[in-house]
């Protein structure tokens, strides 16, 4: 399947996209994308175990299951306030 | 009220979200753009969110506030875009029957705000370099280099 | 900045007061004049002061808490004379370069000037009846029995 | 010698005067005064077990002497705020 996953600030910026597609094995979770979007984009790799994911805008861990047609997020370190 | 804006923050709205005679208590906490971080100085600071779910976080934390104090108002508002030096970049105003439960709520509300709430800010320093603020992070992520924007 | 007024306070002034770009966070604490005390209605709340010591007090106790924390403004008003529901009977502003001082040093600041500072309330109930507020003693001391003044 | 006190909130109200005065024998101290305040004012003296005493705008305990033409205060639980 084609996963889409939004990315901010540095990690947008590394990538060089704000929203990056992977197609992926299913089932996939998002531990899987992880890995994969280390391999895809070899520039955000050293921030990609520091990022969060979250599914429409929850928080969500690397064990949770990718449904079909997922709003997935990559959510680096926040810094508002 | 809970608002992402561009706009500048008027604390003055905020206050009067909250103000009741139901309360004997009002706490403000304003974020401000400070110039010194150590020894480089900013120019600027620009935020940016994932604003559905930072809209969605931000209304989490102020129903569980709720839950947690008795708050007789609460409002909370974050500034986006580019924030010159002195100006607000986030306002936290709760009010409560007595003092005690207005600094726990507010003090509560600024630090989960500021762990869970998918925003993000820039540093433009002086010498024109960028860093994306990353907490945790052994090192800033300079994305642009030396070159102004 | 300390004043005792008989004016209504204007939390915009304490906050423009205090606001700097050296400082990353400010702080600002509001008493208001709540109307419920337990089953008990407030109509208004009487405010006097011993004005000489009370402003003695209150600037000894900013120089305290400059000395305690890093505070980069500092602004305590107090009204006296006679206030309606909701009016602010006392503002703290702070400004400090990080958070979690600011918060611990509007804390200190209103808990202690609640605790020295020579200046009492006095409760007009909607019944007519009026009680000063000692804290520490067993019954309020109504001063006017029934009279409505 | 002739001793003002001030006197505020409902020790004012109970005294009946926003400032007393007491020929006191020299020397004297607040705690003297404290006593001899319960005495003139019977309608206070349930207050003054509770009262603060301040010289020159500064508190001063019983034993503190009282100086000739002192500013002395005497200050209910205070509930400013």
């Amino acid at each position: 399947m084609i996963v889409r996953c939004r990315l901010f600030a540095a990690a947008r910026d590394l990538a060089g996209h704000s929203e990056v597609e992977l197609a992926m094995a299913e089932p996939a979770t998002i531990g899987d994308l992880r890995k994969q979007l280390a391999a895809a984009f070899p520039a955000l790799a050293p921030l990609v175990p520091h990022l969060m994911f979250a599914i429409a805008s929850d928080y969500v861990t690397d064990r949770t299951p990718i449904p079909p047609e997922a709003e997935i997020a990559g959510i680096p370190p926040v810094s508002g306030g | 009220m809970i608002e992402l804006t561009t706009n500048p923050i008027d604390p003055q709205a905020l206050l009067a979200r909250v103000s009741s005679p139901a309360a004997g208590a009002v706490l403000l906490f304003l974020g401000t753009v400070r110039e010194m971080t150590g020894d480089r100085q900013t120019t600027r600071l620009e935020y940016e969110a994932y604003e559905p779910m930072a809209g969605k976080k931000l209304a989490e934390l102020v129903a569980e506030a709720r839950s947690r104090w008795p708050l007789v108002g609460c409002a909370v508002m974050h500034r986006l875009g580019s924030l010159e030096l002195g100006e607000v970049s986030v306002a936290v105003a709760v009010s409560c029957p007595h003092r005690a439960e207005a600094f726990e709520a507010g003090r509560w509300l600024i630090d989960t705000i500021k762990q869970v709430v998918p925003i993000w800010k820039k540093e433009v320093w002086s010498d024109g370099q960028t860093d994306w603020v990353h907490p945790g992070l052994d090192a800033p992520r300079s994305t642009s280099g030396r070159e102004p924007h």
